[in-house]
Formats: structure tokens, C-alpha cells, sequence
């Protein structure tokens, strides 16, 4: 048993990063009120950006280069997400619709500029990725260190972390009772005296530099290279974490920690004697029919935030 | 002499409408200031355009003398004005203290939210102005009298001296407004200014020193409520003679209608709310229900139209079982509902005015046949509808949004109405009209009596249910405690029992 | 022109080109195209491979691209069509179609077409204007398992495949069949991932194979094997002791393994789709289009070779060991199983 | 202020030209000659009779996909799923395409039949989860499109064919494919599932316009509350709603399996359709006409992206940056109304 919990939690973990960075980002921005199917798109431009900056200055940077390229794939992703934002909250786009373009864009930009740029559809591998650690001390506790301990990536604590912090905006400070508020309901913000667009503008930066972070991750821990195959979907999965952890910064950390451990199951399933006879097909698509089922067992209803995916304009009701 | 606000001229403007064409309003320091007109006359906007929600195209406004420019509500919040917004402005799954202190969250050094601060702050407010509520409740968890104390601990603890309060009483019942009327007078007694808009001339009389008639978007004048009454306010607002007693004859009650037995039905949260009831009702005769809010009346209508299943019981409507129906058999079986709640339940806001007239009986001969609409036939029928009832629309097109509350009310009624149901439940039908609305609905809903239909009335307003009743029954805790009839109670003596205390021995003689 | 980055800038002149092209083709004058399929003319793998094949057989002609020779990228399946149309409408003589995503298209495209000739990579198709073209895989695969088999420390070895296709079953029984000729009691973990481009697919199962004593794994999977390369990486970088290996498909995947002064990549299992390409185009020319053929390349014909960059990992022994089988599959001695079925009786006949 | 009408046409327009002038800023700087590349584009697309029958076939599934998501969308169901219902309606319409015998006027009809069963039902999943435990259709409907990928795939080597990765191909008795819209369009894949999808718009156009089902499906995507206070099945509905949105996604399915390919091969990912759909859908504005013409303009810009490298050098993801800037422009049609009316103003 704690064999098993020895592989299958470091992968789960590594596999559920990305999607915990990503989902973060989601929270914050439909917690506002703004519906973001765009993070799959934003995970690209991540993935992007931190491929191609850790190609051009890991000569420069050396050890330093994956930590200084996540941080500029997430300056660069907000930076793109304002797009999203300048449509669905001063423009009153559908946010899905402005979603949607987003998603499309983003990869039409990532592999146009790899053409451009390198002359072919995808980069070649980064020399300058994550590595796994183990953490001094800590990784000597028997039976615990050595299932969350050893062999871990600092970024999946990072997006743990991360996790926790968002929890504590969202619900501790004033910022984020407004954001709530926003999304909840605008208009008693507004009366209030607070600027629903800046908030919401703000709201959507995050997700912009958390779903980048999300993409840089991936693609720095998992993927290596970018090309148009590097984002297929995990933006989606970072979604349904969103939705699955009830658009609660620990809920969806916890919907997509889920995710990682049912992949790494049904990867580690034939090895368990149990499940050893079961045919192969049953694993794979095991990940998707247990969140099926977890949600129609006892997750249930959700409700998203009242205001989410409606523009406010102001003098409407 | 100094005022403390004067608005000066205001006009604003709407595409296609001038909602207020030169307005003049100002507000002595101390004084409750009313502020009355039909629906749609202007008042909300008016103060919208105070509160900074609005910027008027024309006007000024000046504040204890000096000119000021309020573009926005945090530029009203700091010039003191408050408002108390006619939907209230509350963020449903936040508690109390969270709507009160937004925007303005006391911290600690570490910048999380004081809550402890928040809550002593709350607590010094309430205690000094009389405004109970619990700090820690949800909005979702409170009454809605709760709800407006909340509203106006919001304005007090952002240091408001002028408080604006946009028709604050049409949801409250008796007792709320009985407590708000003393909360507006302990308001005044501390130093503040108050601006209130209803269309309850009672209680205009009753607190107001001076009112302010507008009628079209235009400014008719300013009285002095000690030297006028409620007659005068009524015409100054309407333009002509407005009856308050709704002129009926005797009721004539024909054979049983609607007969519930022993009904017990739980609440969403699973509780039970209606606890055994009995009623029964005739044709030709109007029921109101009297009761304070919450004690079952919502789960009884619900019940009854099927909304909401009974956990034992019996309903029949003319000797046919209905009990635990779907809400189309219910209706089907010759039930009319006006909800409480017009936005929820009562229209499908984005359908238009024609879409909505059919929307119990949109898959039914002339409106559709094989499962095909005849849109011909639907919106030749809402027109003769809002002639009918005099529903203010540009067109049977437009959308149910964008009419205005009472309009949307008398689609609703006109629908209702003309489906000639056998029973026809009326909640709260005139909540937030105008009088001049008011008399309409009323006379609406005799005339059904007349022809021999079941009128069942539930509504907090005291005034209505004596006024418009045959027969009153009592609801309190879940069961009917008592059966009344106008002639024989006041309203002194409804409010006891509504709130639960014996019934007499001479009383219960004039149960039939 | 955007496949080359040293074409960019002349965008004009090739589009000039492309004119020329058409009205200057005359009958000796063979032109030669190739439609990608999805992975692209650089996904370092055979796509990328036939254009080089076939950009080496322009340059002997003294051709250029988009002036007798040219590709057309697909970026779904969807494409494939409607590129090799417009390459026989703008006159290519021969249509390479690379990918046995390809062959329905080739196949119709044939029919409809009988003017112009085509060929399929990786798979098969019946017309007499069409060769088909596949290689002998699980020849290499069986040097690949040979070499794994001499390397492993803890006779434990992994496959990753992408999608569970007889393509990919050949590179699966081909090693297997190599691996158990060299010490049968070697276990292969055999797993497929079922996409060739999930990442962190591959990185799961590699990490639950390297952390099951698995020390040597094959990769038949596209892109989902850059997750196999970038866990050995990991493990390496913590572990530089640890003996860790992967074994590349299709390209030499010596560059993918490099983690500091080490290398992952014991070796590869390269398709010279470059040689046959140009074989073909060859033939075209010398007027013996191989029409309704179809061609294997295999170890003899220089299809399929054995990486031999790795020249700390792979040691002279492996080298010996691989040659002394290879020897063995050149002379027939031994019969490289191509199936599940067929892999079952070689490892009975054992 | 000007009609609403007129708007309706003009915010497409104003947003097509100006993502193609956007595109041709991008080609500019990086570059390329825009009229090279646009000439490029449009002779990809209209070039010949040739790209004109690919163009026009590549729109008929984008139709259904798009009217897939319009129709749940007007429900207020967000059917993120139409992906993995195109895959069980492909498998369904070649595997009744392979395996039955019997006269075209039987078999076709069957086997299209079998795609829009095949679709609906993949969508009754998420449908009846949504109605009756409120489980999110937007989770659901990701879960389902893995979990179709996986399983066609599966079937497809399993059941249809022994290991191999390509179905056989299905009886001419199921083809939707013509030879004489292919002869009059130089071989292009054109085939009669063009007259499916464009006859599917009408439906959708009709049930929801004209129908009391479209009523219904209407109200309760608007109010449920209102809705079920009039009588109406909320669950019900949903569950309608969804099924009818699967059968349309299901019949793209068919467009591919009895159309385009005449088979289904294992896929390593997903055919894009169902997500392409979504922007069709948008951009249509989720009404019948719309994604119509939606489905062409998508259709043609990607069926002409691919002559961008060849005929211009130009990477085909370019098309793909003009479409999502299309897809912004129509979705900020308020700013674009706001000008229109400025510019109306100023010129009076
Ligand atoms: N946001 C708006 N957009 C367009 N027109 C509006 C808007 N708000 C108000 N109006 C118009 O202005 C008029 C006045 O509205 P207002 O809300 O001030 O009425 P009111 O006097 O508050 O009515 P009630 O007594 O029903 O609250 C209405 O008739 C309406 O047509
Ligand atoms: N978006 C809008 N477009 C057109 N008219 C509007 C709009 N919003 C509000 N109105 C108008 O504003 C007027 C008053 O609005 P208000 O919110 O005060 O409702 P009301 O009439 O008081 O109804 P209620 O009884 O529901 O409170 C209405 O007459 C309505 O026509
Ligand atoms: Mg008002
Ligand atoms: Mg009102």
C-alpha cells in the first residue's frame, strides 16, 4: 500500500500542478463574474512563453532560468488576458464568445511565432527544466517523506501554496470580498463604491498570470518543448476543476489533485494485482467516468457565482 | 433658511423618455421628506441621479449649500448621502457584517478583514438607532425586514446623515413597518435627514413633514403633510379622484371551490411550515389570508398550485383531488396564480409581452395546434389583454424586462384573470403600486368574485385584506388560528391574533 | 517556404517560383511533392525525414522548393485531401504521402488520379500509379530489444507505445522479441499511452515504470515520449549514478536525452524514411516507378538503422551483440515476429 | 437610432474585415504581402470548383456542430461536449454503414439515423445528470468527450476490425457520397450531407422559433422557476434540450463517416470539430441562419489557410489569428454599434 502511495502521489502531484495554478486562475476570475473558457489559452501562451524564453536565456541565466521563465510567461499571459478582460467587461462581449477567440488565438499566435521564430511547428527541448527535489528534513520522516517528500517538484508546493494564499484573498481581506462581491452581485458592489470593472479587471489579470504559470509549469516540468500539441486540454480539465471545486480555491485544488491521482491510477492500475486483469481500456477512460461518478455521488450541486457570465452595465438592471 | 440637499432642475433623460423633466426637491435638516408619484413617475431616478448612479443632463445639486458633482456613489457616500435602494443592493451568500462593512473593511496590520472591529462597530449602530440583526446570519438565512435593517446599518456606518429610502415598505409586513417608521424617527432624533418614497399615503401622513408630488416626470409641488390629506396626495398624484374603499356588494358564496384538509408541508430546508391546515372556500366569496410573513403562507400557495409537494393532507378543488399535482394539472383543474414574486415566477422576463400572456397556454388551441405556435393568435390576444388592463407598454413585443414593475403586475393579473379560473390565488398582487394601480387591481379582483369565482387573497397589507375580503382567516404558525369578517374585527384585533394569542369566544361565532 | 527558416525572407521569389513552376515543367523534368500528416515537416521524426529525403533528392537535381520539389502540411485529418489535390493540380509527378493516417487518401486520390503517381509511407495501398512504402520496424525494434537486454541491470524493461495499432505492434514485438533472444527472463512492462501527444501521459507511465526497477525504456510514441525523456532526465539529474536509459524511435533522439554532461538516450531506432523516399524518386526517374508494388525497408535496404551516438552508453559490447543478431536477421537465420501471434510462438521456439 | 436589422448585417461584416485587415497588419510587420496571402486564401477557398466543393463540404459538419451548441446554448446548457458526440455518432453511422445489408433507401437513412441516436444519447448523460442531481453539463460534457475518444477507439479495433486502426469501408448502400457533385467539382469530397446539414438548420430553426417545444426550451433556459410555474417539465427540457443537441453532433458524425471518409480510423485526439463549433455557434449568435453562415465563413478560411504556405509561405495559423479576432470583434459588437451609431452622427 504505501508502495503504491510512494508513486502514485509524487506523479498525481506533478500531473496536478499545472491544472492547481491554472484552476486558481479560473476561480479568481469567475468569482468576479467572468466566465473564462479562455484558460486553456492561456495556458498556451504560458507554455509559450516560458519555452521560448528559457530557449533564449538559459545561456544567461543558467540554474536561474526555469524560476525567471515562469515568471515571465505569467507577466506575459496577464498581459494577454487584458484582452479578454478589455472584451467582456468594457466591451460587454460574451465571455464565452471572447473565451472561445481567446483559446484560438493564443494558439495561433504560440505556433505562428514558432514558425516565425525557429522556422518549424515545434521548439527543440529546453536545456533548462524543472527537476525534482527532495526536501532537506523533511524527507527523512518515515513512511510521510518519502510520499510527499521525495522526488517532488518545488512547483507542485508551489501551486499548493499558491492554493492556500488564494483561499486566504478570496476570503480573508477586503480585496477579496469585493472580487466576491463583484461576481455575486455587481451592482450592490457598485453602490457600494466599489469599481466592478477594476475588480474584474484585475480579476481576469490573475487568471491571465496563473493560467500562464499553469502553462509554464506544464510545459517546463512535463513538456519541454512547446509546439501546437504541447496544450490539449488541460485548459478544459483546469475548467472542470474549477466547476468540480465549487469555484473555491481549495475545492478546485482539490478537484484537480483528484485528476492527477486518477490518471496516475489508471497508469499505475496494471501494476496493482487487482486490477491487473482488468482490460486497458477500462483504465483509461477510469479517470473521466470516476469524476462523473464523484460528481453525481455526493458532490452534486454547485452553484457558480450569481453574476458570473454577465456583463454589468451600469443603469441596467 | 439652509437645506441640506437641494436638487435644482433636474432632468434626465432616457432614450425615447424624459424620466425627469425639471424636478425641484430640497431637504430641511431633520425633516422626513416624502417623495410621491406613480409608477414609473420618476422617484427612483430622481434619486439614483442624488446617489450618483446617474448623472443628470441638466440641474443642479447642492449639498448644505455648497454645489457638488456626484459622479458616482463613492463621491454620495462621502458627501453623507445614503440610500436604501428599492432592490436592495445585499450579496446574498455573505453574512451580515460582510455587506455592511464592503468596501469599507476595517483591517488589521496583517490587512485581513477586522471582523471582530466590524462586528462591535455593527453592534455600537444597531444598539443606538434600534436596528436588530444577528452579524453573523446569511441574507440568504434572514427576513426580509432583516434585509432592510442591514440596508440601513450600511448607510449609518458609513457615517450617513441624509438617508434616502426608495419605497421601503412595499415588502415589509405591518409589524417591519411598524419598527421602521420608529427606526426613521430615532434617525431623525439623532441629527439625520431622511428622504422617503411609498405609495402608502398612511404612512406618509403618519411620518412625513413634507411631500414632494411628481407626476410624469415632472414636478408638481410641495406640501405640507400636517395641511393636507391623504385624498389631496392622491389626486395632487394622479391627476384625479382616487376611491380607497374598493365599492362591492354583499359576497353571495356559492358551492365549496377549494378545500384543504389537515395539509402539512415542509419548507426547502425541511421543516415543517404548514401544520395541519384546514380551509375551505366558496365560489363568489374572497378569502384573505392574514399573517405575519413566514408563517407557512408561501408553502400553503405552493402547495396548492403544485409547486411544492405536501407531506400529507388533502387539497380538492371542486370535489377533485389535486393534492400533489404537477403545477399544469393543478392549473388545468381551473387554478390562477398571481405570485408573490413577479420576477421568479410570475414572467419570463426576456419573452415578450405576447410570450408571456401565453405561458400557461401556449401549447393549447388558438395559440398552437399540432405543436406549432400560431403567433397570429397569441399577440392578437395580448393586445386585447393590455387593452384590457391598461397595460403601459410601447408594444405587445417588447420584452417583460423593460416594463416597469406595476405593468408587469397587470400582465400578470390580465393573464391570470382571463383564463376565468375557478380559483384564483392572489399573493401580494399590489406590492410596490401605486394607488391608482392599487384601486384597479382590486376592482380586477371583485369582479371575479362577482361572477362567481374563488378569490383566495394572502397579503401583509392590513389595509387590503379588510378592504378587499369577504371573509378573513387567520394564519399563524402553520394553521388557521381564526376566521373573521371585516365588518366584525380591526385591525388592532387582526394583529393579535396574527401574532399568535387566543382566539376570543365571540369570535370564533363568526366562523361560517 | 515557412518549413526553413533560411527561406524566410524570400517569401516573393519562391512565390514567383511556384508560377514558373507550372508552366515550366516539361517531361523529363520530374517534380515531387510529400503531404505531412499531422506532426508537421520538423516533428524530427519521419515527416521530417521524407522532406529531407526528398530535399536532398531536389538538391542532386539542382531543384528548389516550390520549383520541383514541395510539401503540404496538414494540420488535421480533415486536409490531407484537399492538399494532395492541389499538389496534382499544380502537376507534381509523385505524391508522397507520409503516415499510415494517409492511406485512405492516397488510396482514392490514386483512383481519381491516375495520371500522376503517389506513394504511402507506413502503410499500404492498391493501385497500379501507387507504390506502397513501409518499413521493417520491428527489425529495428529486435536491435533496439538486443541492445536494451545488455544494458538492463535489473532485467526489467519498459515499452511506452502511443496508439495500440499494428504499426506500433511491430516496434512492441520486434523489441520484445530482441529482449527475450538475448536472456528470456527479462521482463518488458509493456504500456501504451494512447495518444502520441500527451506529455505528461508519457512522463506518468515513466515514472511508475522507473520506479518499478524498469532501467531501460522504448519509446514508439511521438510526442507523448518527450514526458519518457524528460522523467529520465529528472531522475538522472538527482541521481547521476542511477543507470537510466531510453531508447528513441523514428530519428535519432540523441539530442532529447541530453541532461548535462550525461545522456538518457542509450540509442535510437531510426527510420530512414530520407532513404527511401529518395529511392523511390529514383526509380521515377529511371522510369521504373515501382506501380502497385510494395516496397519494405529494412536493415538491407539501409531503411532501418541503429543509433550508435551514445558512445559512453552504447559500448563496444552492445555494439558487437547488435551486430552478431543483425548478422543473424540479414542471413534469414532468424524471422523478426511482426504480431502478437507471431511473437508468442518466436518466444515458445526459444 | 438605426434598426435592429440592419445591425444584425452590419456587426458581422465591420468584424470580418476588420479581423482580415487585422491579419494583414500581422502579415505586414511579419513580413509577408497580404494580397499575396489573401489572394491565397481566397483561391484556396473559391479558387476553383475544386476548393469551392471542399470549402462547402468542410462547412456542413461545422453547421451541425455549431447548431449542436446554438441549440443547447438557447436552453442555457453549455454543450462543451458536441467533440466526443461527433466521435460516437462517426462510430455509429459507419458501424451500421459496415455491418448491414440492405437497399439505399433503407441502409442510408439507417445508418444517419444511428449517428443521431449514437450523439443523443452520449448527450443524454450530461442531460439527465444536469436535471436530476444538477451536476454541471460543462464538466460532464469534457469527461465524455475523453471517455468517447477512448472507447471509439477501442471499438474500433476491437469489434469493427481485428487490431487494425482503420474500419472497412461502408456499403456504397450508406454512402452519402455523389459522383456527380464530385465530377462537377473536379473530385472534391462534396457529398449530399451538405443537404442533411442545411435541412438540420431548418429543423433547429423551426422547433425553436416556431414550436411549443422551442417555447418551452426557450423559458426554461430564461427562468426555470417562471417556467415551472407555468406547468412546464423543467427536467424534462433539459433533458430534450441536450439529447437534440447530441443528435445534431451526432449527425456531423455522419457527415465524416458516410461522407468525407466512408470510415473511422483510431484518432490520437480530437477532431475539433465539437470546440470549433463552439465559435461557429458564437458567432452565428446561436440562432439557425447564423450558423449557417458561421459554418461558410469558418469553412472557407480554413479550407483556404491551406493554400497560405504554398502560395504565399504564409504559416496556415495565421487564418486561425483572423478568426479569433473575427470571433472578438462580433463578441465586442457593442463597441462596434457604438461607432457605427458615432459615425452615423457625425456624418448627419
Ligand atoms: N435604466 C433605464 N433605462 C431606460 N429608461 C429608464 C431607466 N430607468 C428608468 N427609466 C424610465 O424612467 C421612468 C421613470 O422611472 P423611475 O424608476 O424613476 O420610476 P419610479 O417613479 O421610481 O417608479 P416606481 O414607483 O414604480 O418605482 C420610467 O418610466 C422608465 O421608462
Ligand atoms: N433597461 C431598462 N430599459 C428600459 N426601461 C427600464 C430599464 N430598466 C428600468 N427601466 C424602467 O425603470 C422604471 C422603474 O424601474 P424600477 O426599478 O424603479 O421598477 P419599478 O417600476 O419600481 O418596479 P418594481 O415594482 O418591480 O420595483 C420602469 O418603468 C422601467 O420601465
Ligand atoms: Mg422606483
Ligand atoms: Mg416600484
Amino acid at each position: 500500500m504505501i508502495e503504491i502511495l510512494q508513486s502514485v502521489i509524487p506523479t498525481a502531484l506533478f500531473y496536478s500542478a499545472p491544472l492547481i495554478l491554472t484552476a486558481l486562475g479560473g476561480v479568481f476570475s469567475e468569482r468576479s463574474g467572468v466566465v473564462n473558457i479562455g484558460l486553456e489559452g492561456l495556458m498556451v501562451m504560458g507554455a509559450f512563453v516560458g519555452i521560448v524564453f528559457n530557449l533564449t536565456f538559459s545561456d544567461v541565466l543558467g540554474a536561474w532560468t526555469p524560476w525567471v521563465s515562469i515568471l515571465v510567461a505569467m507577466v506575459v499571459s496577464a498581459i494577454f488576458s487584458i484582452i479578454h478582460a478589455v472584451a467582456s467587461v468594457s466591451f460587454h462581449a460574451s465571455q464565452v464568445v471572447s473565451g472561445v477567440a481567446i483559446n484560438m488565438l493564443a494558439l495561433g499566435i504560440g505556433v505562428y511565432l514558432t514558425k516565425q521564430w525557429y522556422g518549424k511547428g515545434q521548439t527543440d527541448m529546453v536545456a533548462q527544466p524543472f527537476y525534482t527535489t527532495d526536501i532537506p528534513l523533511l524527507s527523512k520522516i518515515p513512511v510521510i517523506g518519502s510520499i510527499f517528500f521525495q522526488g517532488i517538484y518545488i512547483t507542485s508546493y508551489l501551486a499548493i501554496i499558491l492554493a492556500f494564499v488564494a483561499w486566504f484573498v478570496l476570503y480573508k481581506t477586503p480585496f477579496g470580498l469585493r472580487l466576491r462581491a463583484v461576481g455575486e452581485h455587481p451592482m450592490a458592489a457598485d453602490t457600494n463604491g466599489i469599481n466592478v470593472s477594476r475588480m474584474r479587471y484585475i480579476a481576469v489579470i490573475l487568471s491571465g498570470a496563473l493560467g500562464g504559470l499553469g502553462g509554464s509549469v506544464f510545459a517546463l516540468t512535463i513538456a519541454s518543448n512547446f509546439s501546437h500539441s504541447t496544450i490539449v486540454g488541460q485548459g478544459f480539465m483546469a475548467l472542470a476543476a474549477v466547476i468540480f471545486g465549487k469555484w473555491h480555491p481549495l475545492g478546485a485544488m482539490g478537484a484537480a489533485l483528484f485528476f492527477g491521482f486518477a490518471q496516475s491510477l489508471s497508469v499505475i492500475g496494471s501494476n496493482i494485482p487487482l486490477l491487473q486483469d482488468v482490460p486497458q481500456i477500462f483504465l483509461l477512460i477510469a479517470p473521466y467516468v470516476l469524476t462523473i461518478l464523484a460528481l453525481a455521488g455526493f458532490i452534486g450541486r454547485a452553484d457558480a457565482p450569481r453574476a458570473n457570465g454577465e456583463p454589468y452595465i451600469k443603469g441596467s438592471r | 433658511m439652509e437645506y441640506v440637499i437641494e436638487m435644482l432642475n433636474i432632468r434626465k433623460e432616457f432614450p425615447g423618455i424624459v424620466a425627469n423633466d425639471n424636478i425641484t426637491i430640497q431637504l430641511k435638516p431633520g425633516e422626513i421628506h416624502a417623495l410621491l408619484g406613480e409608477n414609473g413617475a420618476g422617484k427612483s431616478t430622481l434619486m439614483n441621479v442624488l446617489f450618483g448612479l446617474y448623472q443628470p443632463e441638466q440641474g443642479e445639486i447642492r449639498v448644505k449649500g455648497k454645489k457638488a458633482n456626484i459622479t458616482n456613489p463613492n463621491i454620495a457616500n462621502d458627501l453623507g448621502i445614503g440610500m436604501v435602494h428599492q432592490h436592495f443592493m445585499l450579496v446574498e451568500p455573505f453574512t451580515v457584517t460582510q455587506n455592511i462593512v464592503l468596501g469599507n473593511e476595517p483591517t488589521k496590520k496583517t490587512g485581513v478583514i477586522n471582523v471582530e472591529k466590524a462586528r462591535k462597530d455593527i453592534k455600537e449602530i444597531s444598539d443606538r438607532y434600534g436596528l436588530k440583526v444577528d452579524p453573523d446570519a446569511k441574507i440568504s438565512d434572514i427576513s426580509v425586514g432583516m434585509q432592510q435593517r442591514v440596508e440601513i446599518l450600511k448607510t449609518l456606518y458609513r457615517g450617513a446623515d441624509v438617508l434616502i429610502f426608495d419605497e421601503p415598505t412595499a415588502v415589509l409586513t405591518p409589524q417591519e413597518i411598524n419598527e421602521l417608521m420608529e427606526i426613521m424617527r430615532s434617525l431623525i432624533k439623532e441629527g439625520k435627514s431622511i428622504i422617503l418614497i411609498t405609495h402608502k399615503l398612511k404612512e406618509i401622513m403618519e411620518v412625513c413633514d413634507r411631500c414632494t408630488v411628481i407626476r410624469k416626470g415632472k414636478g408638481i409641488g410641495t406640501v405640507n403633510v400636517a395641511q393636507t390629506n391623504t385624498n389631496e396626495l392622491a389626486s395632487l398624484m394622479v391627476g384625479r379622484e382616487v376611491h380607497f374603499k374598493t365599492e362591492k356588494q354583499q359576497a353571495e358564496p356559492k358551492d365549496t371551490v377549494l378545500t384543504i384538509e389537515n395539509l402539512v408541508v415542509k419548507d426547502s430546508r425541511k421543516v415543517d411550515l404548514v401544520k395541519g391546515l384546514n380551509l375551505e372556500l366558496r365560489g363568489g366569496e374572497i378569502v384573505g389570508i392574514a399573517g405575519v410573513d413566514g408563517n407557512g403562507q408561501s408553502e400553503l400557495i405552493e402547495a396548492i398550485t403544485g409547486l411544492r409537494q405536501a407531506v400529507s393532507g388533502r387539497i380538492k378543488l371542486k370535489n377533485k383531488n389535486i393534492t400533489n399535482k404537477s403545477p399544469r394539472k393543478v392549473t388545468e383543474s381551473g387554478v390562477g396564480h398571481i405570485p408573490q414574486d413577479r420576477h421568479r415566477f410570475g414572467l419570463v422576463l426576456d419573452y415578450s409581452i405576447g410570450e408571456n400572456i401565453v405561458l400557461q397556454t401556449y401549447y393549447k388551441k388558438p395559440y398552437s395546434k399540432a405543436k406549432v405556435l400560431n403567433y397570429k393568435a397569441i399577440y392578437e390576444k395580448a393586445e386585447s389583454i393590455i387593452k384590457e388592463y391598461d397595460v403601459r407598454t410601447p408594444s405587445v413585443y417588447t420584452k417583460a424586462r423593460a416594463l416597469s414593475g406595476g405593468n408587469q403586475q397587470k400582465a400578470i393579473i390580465g393573464r391570470e384573470v382571463d383564463r376565468s379560473p375557478d380559483l384564483l390565488i392572489a399573493a401580494q398582487p399590489t406590492r410596490g403600486l401605486d394607488v391608482g394601480a392599487i384601486e384597479f387591481i382590486h376592482k380586477k379582483l371583485i369582479e371575479e368574485r362577482d361572477k362567481g369565482k374563488a378569490v383566495l387573497l394572502i397579503s401583509f397589507e392590513l389595509d387590503e385584506i379588510l378592504n378587499v375580503s369577504d371573509r378573513i382567516a387567520v394564519m399563524f404558525d402553520g394553521k388557521i388560528v381564526a376566521e373573521v369578517t371585516p365588518e366584525e374585527t380591526t385591525e388592532q384585533e387582526l394583529g393579535l391574533l396574527m401574532a399568535g394569542s387566543q382566539v376570543k369566544e365571540g369570535d370564533s361565532n363568526a366562523i361560517q | 517556404a515557412c518549413g526553413s527558416g533560411s527561406n524566410e525572407d524570400d517569401t516573393t521569389a519562391s512565390d514567383d517560383n511556384n508560377d514558373n513552376a507550372d508552366n515550366t515543367a516539361t517531361e523529363e523534368d520530374y517534380s515531387i511533392a510529400m503531404v505531412t500528416d499531422q506532426g508537421g515537416v520538423d516533428d524530427k521524426s519521419f515527416n521530417q525525414s521524407a522532406w529531407e529525403g526528398i530535399q536532398a533528392w531536389g538538391e542532386e537535381n539542382g531543384l528548389s522548393q516550390g520549383n520541383g520539389f514541395d510539401y503540404a502540411q496538414s494540420a488535421s485529418k480533415a486536409d490531407f485531401m484537399p492538399n494532395i489535390t492541389r499538389l496534382v493540380r499544380d502537376e507534381y509527378n509523385l505524391i508522397f504521402g507520409t503516415g499510415f493516417l494517409l492511406k485512405e487518401d492516397i488510396q482514392k486520390a490514386a483512383e481519381q488520379f491516375p495520371e500522376t503517381y503517389f506513394a504511402i509511407v507506413d502503410d499500404m495501398v492498391e493501385a497500379p500509379n501507387a507504390v506502397s512504402v513501409t518499413f521493417k520496424e520491428h527489425e529495428g525494434s529486435f536491435l533496439a530489444g538486443v541492445a536494451a537486454a545488455n544494458k538492463t541491470n535489473t532485467n526489467k524493461l519498459g515499452f511506452v507505445g502511443g496508439i495500440d495499432s499494428p504499426l506500433i505492434k511491430k516496434f512492441e514485438t520486434g523489441f520484445i522479441a530482441g529482449v527475450k533472444s538475448v536472456n528470456p527472463d527479462i521482463e518488458v512492462d509493456v504500456q501504451y499511452a494512447e495518444t502520441f501527444d500527451d506529455a505528461a501521459k508519457g512522463k506518468l507511465i515513466a515514472s511508475n515504470m522507473y520506479s518499478n526497477d524498469v532501467d531501460v525504456i522504448y519509446h514508439a510514441s511521438g510526442g507523448t515520449g518527450n514526458g519518457v525523456f524528460n522523467q529520465a532526465k529528472d531522475i538522472k539529474q538527482n541521481d547521476p549514478d542511477r543507470e537510466i536509459w531510453v531508447i528513441g524511435v523514428d530519428a535519432d533522439q540523441h539530442e532529447e536525452g541530453k541532461i548535462g554532461d550525461h545522456n538518457v538516450t542509450l540509442t535510437s531506432m531510426v527510420k530512414r524514411v530520407d532513404v527511401a523516399v529518395q529511392d523511390v524518386a529514383k526509380m521515377l526517374q529511371a522510369g521504373e516507378f515501382p506501380g502497385g508494388e510494395h516496397l519494405e525497408f529494412g536493415i538491407e535496404e539501409d531503411g532501418i538503422s541503429i543509433a550508435e551516438t551514445n558512445t559512453d552508453a552504447y559500448t563496444e559490447d552492445i555494439k558487437n551483440a547488435v551486430n552478431e543478431w543483425q548478422e543473424k536477421i540479414l542471413s534469414g537465420d532468424i524471422k523478426v515476429p511482426q504480431t502478437s501471434e507471431e511473437l508468442d510462438s518466436f518466444i515458445e521456439a526459444l | 437610432m438605426p434598426s435592429n436589422k440592419l445591425f444584425a448585417l452590419l456587426v458581422p461584416i465591420v468584424s470580418v474585415l476588420m479581423g482580415l485587415i487585422a491579419g494583414a497588419i500581422i502579415m505586414l510587420v511579419s513580413g509577408f504581402s497580404p494580397i499575396d496571402g489573401y489572394t491565397a486564401l481566397w483561391n484556396g477557398a473559391f479558387g476553383d470548383s475544386y476548393t469551392i466543393g471542399e470549402t462547402i463540404r468542410r462547412s456542413a459538419p461545422y453547421i451541425l456542430t455549431g447548431l449542436s451548441i446554438a441549440f443547447a446554448f438557447r436552453t442555457g446548457l453549455f454543450n462543451i461536449g458536441a467533440e466526443g458526440q461527433v466521435l460516437v455518432g462517426w462510430l455509429a453511422a459507419v458501424w451500421v454503414g459496415i455491418t448491414i445489408d440492405a437497399p439505399m433507401y433503407i441502409h442510408l437513412p439507417l445508418a444517419v439515423l444511428a449517428a443521431a441516436v449514437a450523439g443523443g444519447l452520449w448527450a443524454f448523460v450530461p442531460g439527465i445528470l444536469k436535471a436530476k442531481l444538477g451536476v454541471h453539463e460543462v464538466i460532464v460534457t469534457i469527461m465524455m468527450n475523453y471517455i468517447a475518444l477512448f472507447t471509439t477507439n477501442e471499438i474500433i479495433r476491437k469489434v469493427l476490425t481485428s487490431g487494425q486502426t482503420t474500419t472497412d469501408s461502408i456499403a456504397p448502400s450508406a454512402s452519402l457520397a455523389s459522383e456527380w457533385m464530385q465530377s462537377i467539382t473536379f473530385y472534391s469530397r462534396l457529398h449530399y450531407g451538405i443537404l442533411i446539414a442545411l435541412f438540420a438548420a431548418a429543423i433547429m430553426w423551426f422547433i425553436i422559433q416556431r414550436t411549443t417545444i422551442g417555447y418551452e426550451l426557450k423559458s426554461v433556459g430564461f427562468n426555470q422557476h417562471a417556467s415551472r410555474y407555468a406547468g412546464m417539465n423543467v427536467s424534462k427540457n433539459i433533458v430534450l434540450s441536450m439529447v437534440i443537441a447530441g443528435m445534431f453532433a451526432g449527425l456531423a458524425g455522419a457527415m465524416e463517416g458516410l461522407g468525407t471518409y466512408g470510415n473511422m480510423s483510431v484518432t490520437a485526439g480530437f477532431s475539433n470539430l465539437g470546440f470549433d463549433g463552439i465559435a461557429v455557434a458564437l458567432l452565428g449568435a446561436n440562432t439557425a441562419i447564423g450558423v449557417v453562415f458561421a459554418a461558410f465563413l469558418f469553412g472557407a478560411l480554413k479550407e483556404g489557410a491551406g493554400e497560405m504556405p504554398t502560395g504565399a509561405g504564409i504559416p496556415t495559423e495565421l487564418v486561425d489569428i483572423i478568426i479569433a479576432l473575427i470571433i472578438f470583434f462580433v463578441a465586442s459588437s457593442y463597441i462596434i454599434r457604438w461607432v457605427i451609431v458615432r459615425f452615423k452622427k457625425e456624418g448627419k
